[in-house]
């Protein structure tokens, strides 16, 4: 038997099974996943960002394939605030899945409506305020660039959804994350999730166009792994809470490096396409070495 | 699931048939489903890459491959008795249409899920429904290894090397003057789609086109491999890997349709 | 014969005959590389950044391998200027090879003497600035980042140094590159040369500390080729001179997509460690395409 | 330059003999110098990695390796025929002595360089050169594939199955209490050369010793792969690539080494 406590990470007001989560846009709402995933072993799943009204997302084609990983350009395809609550947050409900639920917008009144909207529902512990998304035009990721913006919707999100916890999701794409984290705190967030992906580029050689019609994407994947960690590390000196650390997991001694680098949970992204055991054998990995979890880097010193 | 090379078949330059053991537990896939495959490759990142299923029996599952970069690469290397990791039968399938004549137009490799329909899902309703298969030569025809010459496949030749000398769809043009049909399923390249679109256009019938895209999860969960549609419900764009591969040739935007 | 115009690429006031270079602190101060490559045939090399005085470096370990690329914590090691006008500058100069001399300093000072000291030396083409380096304490990133700084440090370099071009390297470690690219532009700048390394961290398992000292470090090598391909682009739109690619590049594939990205030229980094003979590759590709060159990226349209 | 592979044998579990072609304009190599080696494998980022010449002759180059990581094994696993690419010889070698009683002390691929100076730098000037050779067990002496039972070679095993029982530094003692040397040579690890250190600082000799390090460029450009000295000029430091890999002893900040 595993020890239950051992593994459990407390973030915020709320106390998760185990520190392994996957990351939000990867797994869609969550069912999609179930048959591949058992989403109830895991500290839980984080949706598919929200918008309070659908959108179509970002014309094709969206993925693309790096050696070192991938870039996309989703553009925040969503069912909208209505559907998720009625059709989607329901469906993982009775499974015992820890949720976190994503959301982004683009102005207060909005950020503040979504969260009214969700705070009576059941069926989740916690809100991922996404930040930090580079495929969509307008407000979205150049707020996730003012600290005085991520301070004050962070506080009245938070405002909204008392007993739940709220993740700030922020931008590797900023001079200073420390600082963006340290707003997200300042505003009462309970934790800090970094990064979202990098921004990326690449040209069809054969067209001599971009691959995207936005030009620039989000890269994700293997090759952003060092990048991730040095940001989380950055982020974690920068405040007292929390830090959820996403970016190029594939592997279990990359998930251990996070916590080293000062993570208190992680997130699997990009990796899971290619090997959805991931996750549950993260799980394993951290029931049969709990210490891997509070592991935290010393500083280097000449032996 | 995990599976184990049965038998890894050359046909021709570019083309190979994988056959691969079928897990007990997986389900009974339909003609146009595929399975997302690992990449057996290390290394490197790799998404998984999704195949039509050519032919599925109890005990295993063919994939017709044409090798094109490094992903198929790596399964035409593969041998028999290594492991290939794989998740499926996923995506909707060419409908089953009773008493209908069906004829369906394949090119390259798109003519694995067509094959697929012939011999499971309608096994010897015979001439109601025909295939014609087009290749750029007799090469790529395998005729050597794999029972095509039946009396409701027809075959084309870019080059005339064998069978119809001309593009597939020209040749389901011609046999459906001869011999008309009541709807449309077309699979391959997308030039070869457009002709079949306009062709049915012409005659008046409905379609059923297998698409491809670009996939990451193969789910419907991340919205990677959507094509535009001229459906609405929040979004014009519709998944290839769960509300497809097959689609109403009339519902896609073809102008706006990425190139794979 | 190559048709020598056909591969020519304009900086400033300088003409070099090709567009392939050998990145700042890759080949040391050149000469180190002459046995494995003919210098004479590239466009140029850019020497290690030098500062007035020499610079230890950081305690090693220095270089650790990853498998899209490395990390660096060399920490600017160098001879200083005096020993580099002596002794390494010279070396360089009978043999044809075009130079661009990388420096960097702290106070604005320091810039000028600097420039004043190179100014009337001879055997190089341009300078240019490093205001990117992640591997050093004090100010010399923190300069790259603030736009008046580098247009001010840009405009009184630039005036030590008539007849000779400037290239202003910078860090991809900010929040929006363009306008530290536009201020260098303001400030007089030849050319924008991007990026340098992108931060990066990795953690030992074993001992579970971090690799260096200094934790931190500069990614550079493939996996960081789709973020140089973003940030040149971001540039080559902010700015109207010309912008030098770096990052990432390992073959000619890579080389053709930052002139489609809207580079002029381009530097071989940390792939000259695997593969000596790719920048001489790249000028014979170059040579056999000179239409490589000039090629651009159009926008993405609908076929 | 690119060679090719005469003979890969495996010594034991972990040590083989890489054996490839010397090309016709590579400079000859003194002992202590190394070659700078591609990783043979694709897919990934590899920099290159260096190997010390085990030996060398007018028309092939040996090298010793021990399999640790994924550089190694890519080596390991070529074969005859397959192309192998270099640059070198390059770094410092062992002084060269004349009329001194040098013992060299050497452990596990450390034998290398100090094999080298055994054979090719003082072709049979006997005893004024001993080499003390130390590995865990009689298996990774690899008696059966070279011949190091010479009167000049002391084996050494830490399990006493062949030889000395003990450490090659405990061996190397014993052999100066029995014939004194004017000076030590030490390569192997780092464990090893600390005590040899002691042992030269005790008899108040000399010492040499060739280090290793993480490399670059493997030219002295790059500055990755340096040591803390207590030499000064601009920098404590030096590049193990171009300064050595061969250094006084004295002149190492011991406390201060990088672990490998
Ligand atoms: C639902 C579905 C079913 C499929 N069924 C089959 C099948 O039964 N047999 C089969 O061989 N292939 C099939 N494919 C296509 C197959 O997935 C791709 O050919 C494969 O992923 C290519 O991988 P790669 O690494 O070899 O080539 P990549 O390196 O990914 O691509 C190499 C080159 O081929 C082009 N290319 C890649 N994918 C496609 C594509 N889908 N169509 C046209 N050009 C492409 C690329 O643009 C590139 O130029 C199917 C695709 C989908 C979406
Ligand atoms: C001048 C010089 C001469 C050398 N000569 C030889 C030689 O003759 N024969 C030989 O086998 N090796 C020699 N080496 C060491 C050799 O270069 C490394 O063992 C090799 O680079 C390891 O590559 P890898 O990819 O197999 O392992 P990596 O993945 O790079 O490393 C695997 C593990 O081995 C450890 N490791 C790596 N390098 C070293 C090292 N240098 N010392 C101790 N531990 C290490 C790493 O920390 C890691 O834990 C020499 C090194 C130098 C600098
Ligand atoms: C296809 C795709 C879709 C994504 N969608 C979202 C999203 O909707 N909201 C969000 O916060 N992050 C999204 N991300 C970013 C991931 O959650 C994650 O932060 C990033 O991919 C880095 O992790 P990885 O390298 O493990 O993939 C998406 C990433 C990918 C690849
Ligand atoms: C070992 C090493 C040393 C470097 N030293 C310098 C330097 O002194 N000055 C500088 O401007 N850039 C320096 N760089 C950055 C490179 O010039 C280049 O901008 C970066 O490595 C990205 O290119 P790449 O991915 O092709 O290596 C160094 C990079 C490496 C790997
Ligand atoms: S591939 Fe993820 S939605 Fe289709
Ligand atoms: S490896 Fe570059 S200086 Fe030694």
């Amino acid at each position: 038997m595993p020890n239950v406590k051992a593994t459990a990470v407390t973030i915020g007001p709320v106390t998760h099974k185990n520190p392994v989560f996957i990351a939000s846009g990867i797994c869609g709402y969550g069912e999609e996943y179930s048959p591949l995933v058992k989403l109830e072993r895991l500290g839980g799943v984080v949706t598919k960002t929200i918008t309070i009204d659908p959108r179509p997302g970002n014309v094709p084609p969206r993925v693309h394939e790096l050696p070192y990983g991938m870039l996309n350009s989703i553009g925040l395809e969503n069912v909208g605030l209505d559907r998720y609550a009625a059709e989607k947050l329901p469906m993982l409900q009775d499974r015992k899945v820890g949720v976190i639920v994503s959301v982004t917008a683009e102005t207060e009144g909005e950020f503040v409506r979504i969260a009214h909207a969700l705070a009576p529902l059941e069926g989740y512990s916690g809100l991922e305020l996404n930040l930090s998304c580079p495929n969509v035009d307008g407000s979205a990721l150049d707020h996730g660039r003012n600290p005085a913006f991520v301070e004050r919707i962070t506080k009245i999100v938070k405002e909204c959804i008392p007993g739940r916890s709220l993740w700030v999701k922020v931008t590797p794409n900023v001079t200073d994350i420390g600082v963006v984290a340290r707003a997200a705190e300042q505003g009462g967030a309970d934790a800090i999730s970094a990064i979202n992906t990098v921004l990326g580029l690449d040209v069809d050689l054969e067209t001599g166009r971009p691959i995207f019609a936005r030009v620039s994407a989000g890269y994700s994947g293997p090759g952003i792994l060092p990048i991730a960690l040095q940001k989380v590390y950055e982020v974690s000196r920068a405040v007292s809470i929390p830090v959820v650390g996403i970016g190029g997991i594939s592997c279990v001694e990359d998930a251990r490096k996070f916590f080293l680098a000062g993570a208190s949970a992680i997130q699997v992204g990009t990796a899971l396409y290619a090997d959805p055991g991931l996750p549950e054998r993260l799980v394993d990995a951290f029931e049969a070495h709990p210490e891997w979890i509070r592991a935290r880097m010393e500083p280097k010193a000449h032996e | 699931f995990i599976a184990t090379v049965r038998e890894n078949l050359q046909l021709s330059s570019r083309y190979f048939l994988l056959r691969i053991s079928r897990p007990g537990d997986m389900p009974a896939p339909a003609a146009g489903q595929f399975i997302h495959v690992g990449v057996p490759a290390s290394g490197r990142f790799f998404l998984r890459r999704p195949f039509s299923i050519f032919d599925c029996d109890d005990s295993s599952i063919a994939l017709l491959i044409v090798e094109l970069g490094p992903g198929t690469r790596a399964l035409r290397r593969r041998q028999r008795g290594q492991e290939v990791d794989f998740y499926g039968p996923l995506g909707n399938a060419f409908p089953v249409m009773p008493g209908k004549r069906i004829l369906a137009i394949g090119g390259g490799v798109g003519l694995a899920p067509l094959y697929f329909y012939a011999f499971r899902t309608l096994d010897g309703c015979g001439p109601s429904y025909r295939v014609v298969y087009g290749a750029r030569t007799k090469e790529d025809l395998f005729l050597d290894n794999i029972p095509l010459e039946d009396e409701s496949v027809l075959l084309a030749t870019e080059d005339g090397s064998y069978g119809y000398r001309g593009n597939a769809v020209e040749c389901a043009a011609e046999e459906f003057g001869r011999d008309p049909a009541d709807v449309l399923f077309s699979c391959g390249p997308a030039p070869m789609l457009r002709a079949a679109m306009k062709l049915a256009e012409e005659r008046g019938i409905p379609h059923f086109v297998s698409l491809e895209n670009r996939m990451g999860c193969a789910l419907g969960a991340c919205r990677a491999c959507v094509v535009p549609t001229r459906l609405g419900d929040g979004s014009p764009y519709r998944t290839v890997c769960h509300d497809g591969p097959v689609f109403d040739a009339s519902v896609i935007v073809w102008d706006e349709l990425p190139q794979p």
